[in-house]
């Protein structure tokens, strides 16, 4: 099973190099004049005011919050979507039972607000 | 088996035969042969990236009764790469604040997230990287790179907008994953296995016709995946400057943009590997080059679904978004998921599996269609509700 | 040494070293990256394991999620990012102490066990990993209770965590 | 091949920095990161025990899912914790947030 991932490796490998040459062809063929103005933030030619951290709301937490819920329901439920066909019938039933115990959360989030972007 | 039927399999025993005349040892054989076909599958994913820059900007130029590129070469076929040259030589600036490296490593990390998807797409019979056991999943894997790229670029350009705009694509990516990956998981389900291989050697009835509508929440989700119009808030210019890459230039944002594109042409590949049937087609297995083919005519139609709903969409506002996300596609899709659970399992192996699941797919499409227009009447019913507001008075 | 001991050399340098980088730096952003790499190096260990289905659950789940999470969080609550001036408590001697006297007892114990020296047996023929774990998930001879209580767990916490989360609202 | 002890090693060592991170951090965000890397070790020792000693029975990677299930809802809990702490008090020290203490 390992050398199924051998070829994974490697690809990563190149997949990393394969951006990097026009990178590093763009360093010796690109012009460089760099100042204080064109090195400063892009703000419409605007100075920055205040810090970069400006108005955070807890929304984006509870989105990842409910998709991290989401993803561990995907990875446990993989297998048992894989194993399908050695599964009796209550087994699949059991699976089903594991996906509406999270759809109560999903629809407890909808009832509370959770889920407004306001 | 003659060459023009299996070219891939004779270069194959080709390099194959010379390495071992050179009297290697076992494992370096197989690492440089693993390496020629990796080089071969990623500067294939490259290579295509020109191709679909110039055929987007041909098919979006039609869309708007426009010619498109036409000057450099043939029907403009060189364009993309005089955009390059043009690129390759623009001035890289790097702001004074940002965190250099990570400000350097994100374009490169978002390329390679939608590159390495292309080690298990399953080109023809026998043509494939590796078939991992976990093919689908890793797919969701590799997505989650692109995610991270996104933050890291946003961040470490110490910029607000590129902060702001990396926060709400972040948010955008992970929301749409959730209905994407449950859709996945139905043709894992049908085909009882998440091996790419498997998955394509088991449609004998494509699955699109088995689960519709799984297909169609697929399509929606993974071009919000790619952030393309409708979906493209990640950088709505009018709100955010150009989003979480504002602050990149020349090659680097290149990088990113050739992610994009290669990004969408891989989404129309998977839909036809998931749901319709991959390279399966007249004579497939005994023409392997056909089977690719096949696959290529495919991957064009769904990414041109993509280019077709670009040009004709505008762009939905962001709260929108997420409640059609959170309070629609989700929803929808688990209730697909157990119904094709249920449904698959009593009706496995019988004649009355494919109607029943077709006819519970487009049941659920028809309920998902009249709540959606109950809820998109109520919500204008809403807005008519006439709120006072104060009348501007003149200085 | 085999490929396969070096890669093992490789990416254990690099978890390490990560950690080790995410425990002391202040810029909280960057321990989380730290801890990106960390958890990459722990699925590629999981390859090595032959337990590729978990390295890709490790990798969607935890890079995919977690890690995105700790980043928001540390956006929300960004009294002290960039340059937090000291990152350790005042006591941080003492469980540097502690922590180097557990980990040295840890390595000693390890180093005394017998059992420590084995090598992997061969994987049973015909194993396919996903199938065996998803019969083991929901057969009642297997792990179907824990299955089901994971889901409540999950469900609590999504509960829990909107509650805490949310400012007060006006209405209620 | 690589034998078990170097897998139990590295967990021991992940799992020794992982606790001096909970114990002398300030940041409440930078100890639940170093409670990630604790619960990381214990899933190394976890399925490297399954392949070594009993790779029949897949009970060693049903517990690593299960780490998974839990790891991922202490972090959303905590998390949460942490940003409504933050709201009241303004600060995410550890060794500031001390309401309870005599």
């Amino acid at each position: 099973m390992q050398n199924t991932w051998i070829f994974v490796g490697i690809f990563a490998a190149i997949a990393g190099v394969f951006p990097l040459l026009p990178i590093v062809a763009a360093r010796f063929l690109a012009p460089s004049k760099p100042n204080t103005i064109k090195l400063d933030t892009y703000e419409c030619g605007m100075e920055t005011v205040g810090d970069t951290w400006v108005q955070f709301k807890v929304q984006y937490y509870i989105y990842a919050l409910v998709f991290l819920i989401f993803d561990l329901e995907v990875a446990f439920l993989f297998p048992w979507a894989v194993a399908f066909d050695m599964l009796p019938l209550f087994a699949v039933v059991e699976g089903i039972i594991f996906i509406l115990i999270l759809g109560g959360g999903l629809l407890y989030a909808w009832r509370k607000g959770a889920l407004e972007w306001s | 088996m003659s060459f023009w039927q299996d070219p891939i399999a004779v270069i194959g025993q080709l390099i194959l035969d010379l390495l071992h005349s050179l009297n290697l040892p076992e494992g370096w054989i197989v690492f440089i042969y693993t390496l020629i076909s990796v080089v071969a599958v990623a500067s294939f994913g490259l290579l295509l990236v020109i191709f679909l820059i110039w055929l987007e900007r041909k098919v979006a130029a039609r869309f708007q009764d426009r010619v498109g590129p036409n000057r450099a070469g043939p029907f403009g076929l060189l364009q993309t790469f005089a955009d390059m040259v043009k690129l390759v030589t623009k001035e890289d600036v790097v702001p004074e604040k940002a965190d250099k490296l990570i400000f350097n490593l994100a374009p490169i990390l978002s390329l390679i997230a939608v590159l390495l998807i292309w080690a298990v797409v399953p080109f023809a019979p026998g043509w494939i990287g590796t078939d991992l056991n976990v093919g689908v999943l890793y797919i969701a894997a590799v997505g989650s790179f692109g995610i991270l790229s996104v933050l890291m670029a946003g961040w470490s350009s110490n910029n607000k907008y590129a902060l702001l705009g990396a926060f709400r694509a972040v948010a955008q990516l992970i929301s749409y994953e959730v209905p994407m990956l449950l859709t996945m998981m139905i043709p894992v389900l049908l085909a009882r296995g998440m091996g790419m291989v498997q998955m394509v050697t088991v449609q004998d009835t494509w699955f699109i016709f088995l689960a519709p509508a799984a297909g169609i929440i697929f399509l929606v989700s993974s071009i919000a995946e790619i952030g393309r119009t409708p979906f493209d808030l990640l950088e709505a210019e009018s709100e955010l400057v150009a989003g979480y890459h504002t602050e990149y230039t020349g090659m680097k944002f290149g990088m990113f943009f050739a992610a994009e594109f290669l990004h969408a042409f891989t989404v129309g590949v998977l839909f036809a590997i998931l749901f319709l049937g991959g390279w399966r087609g007249p004579g497939a297995e005994e023409i392997p080059i056909l089977g690719m083919f096949y696959l290529m005519i495919k991957g064009f139609l769904g990414y041109f679904v993509v280019m077709w709903v670009r040009s004709t969409l505008p762009r939905i506002r962001i709260d929108h978004m997420m409640a059609f996300n959170w309070k629609f596609l989700t929803p929808v899709a688990l209730a697909l998921l157990i119904l094709t659970a249920l449904l698959d399992k009593i009706f496995a192996g019988t004649a009355l599996r494919l109607p029943a699941l077709l006819g519970a797919n487009l049941v659920v499409l028809a309920l998902g269609y009249w709540i959606s227009t109950l809820m998109s009447r109520r919500q204008a019913k809403e807005r008519t509700k006439f709120k006072k507001r104060p009348v501007a008075k003149p200085a | 040494m085999t490929v396969e001991q070096g890669i093992f050399l490789f990416i254990g340098f690099v978890i390490l070293f990560s950690a080790f980088m995410m425990v002391t730096r202040s810029n909280l952003i960057h321990a989380a990256l730290y801890l990106v790499l960390v958890l990459f190096g722990v699925a590629v260990l999981f390859v090595l394991l032959d337990a590729g289905f978990l390295a890709v659950v490790q990798i969607i789940v935890y890079i995919g999620a977690i890690a995105i999470l700790m980043i928001f969080a540390v956006m929300l609550t960004r009294g002290n990012v960039t340059g937090e001036a000291i990152s350790m408590n005042s006591v941080f001697g003492w469980g540097l102490l502690l922590c180097s006297l557990f980990g040295f007892a840890l390595i000693i114990m390890l180093g005394q066990w017998p059992g420590a020296a084995a090598l992997a047996p061969a994987l049973p023929a015909n194993w396919n990993e996903v199938s065996e774990l998803g019969v083991a998930l929901v057969s009642p001879q297997g792990y179907v209770i824990p299955f089901e209580v994971a889901s409540v767990l999950l469900l609590a916490a999504l509960i829990g965590a909107i509650v805490v989360a949310r400012p007060p609202q006006k209405d209620e | 091949m690589i034998p078990l002890s170097w897998y139990l090693y590295l967990a021991a060592g992940l799992f020794a920095l992982g606790l001096f991170g909970a114990v002398a951090r300030r940041n409440a965000v930078a100890i639940l990161m170093s409670v990630e890397l604790m619960l990381n070790a214990v899933n190394i020792n976890l399925v490297a025990f399954w392949r070594y000693l009993a790779p029949a029975e897949i009970g060693g990677q049903v517990f690593a899912i299960m780490v998974f299930a839990v790891a991922a809802a202490e972090v959303a809990v905590g998390l949460a914790l942490i940003i409504s702490i933050y709201r009241g008090r303004k600060t995410v020290a550890a060794d500031e947030i001390n309401l309870m203490k005599w």
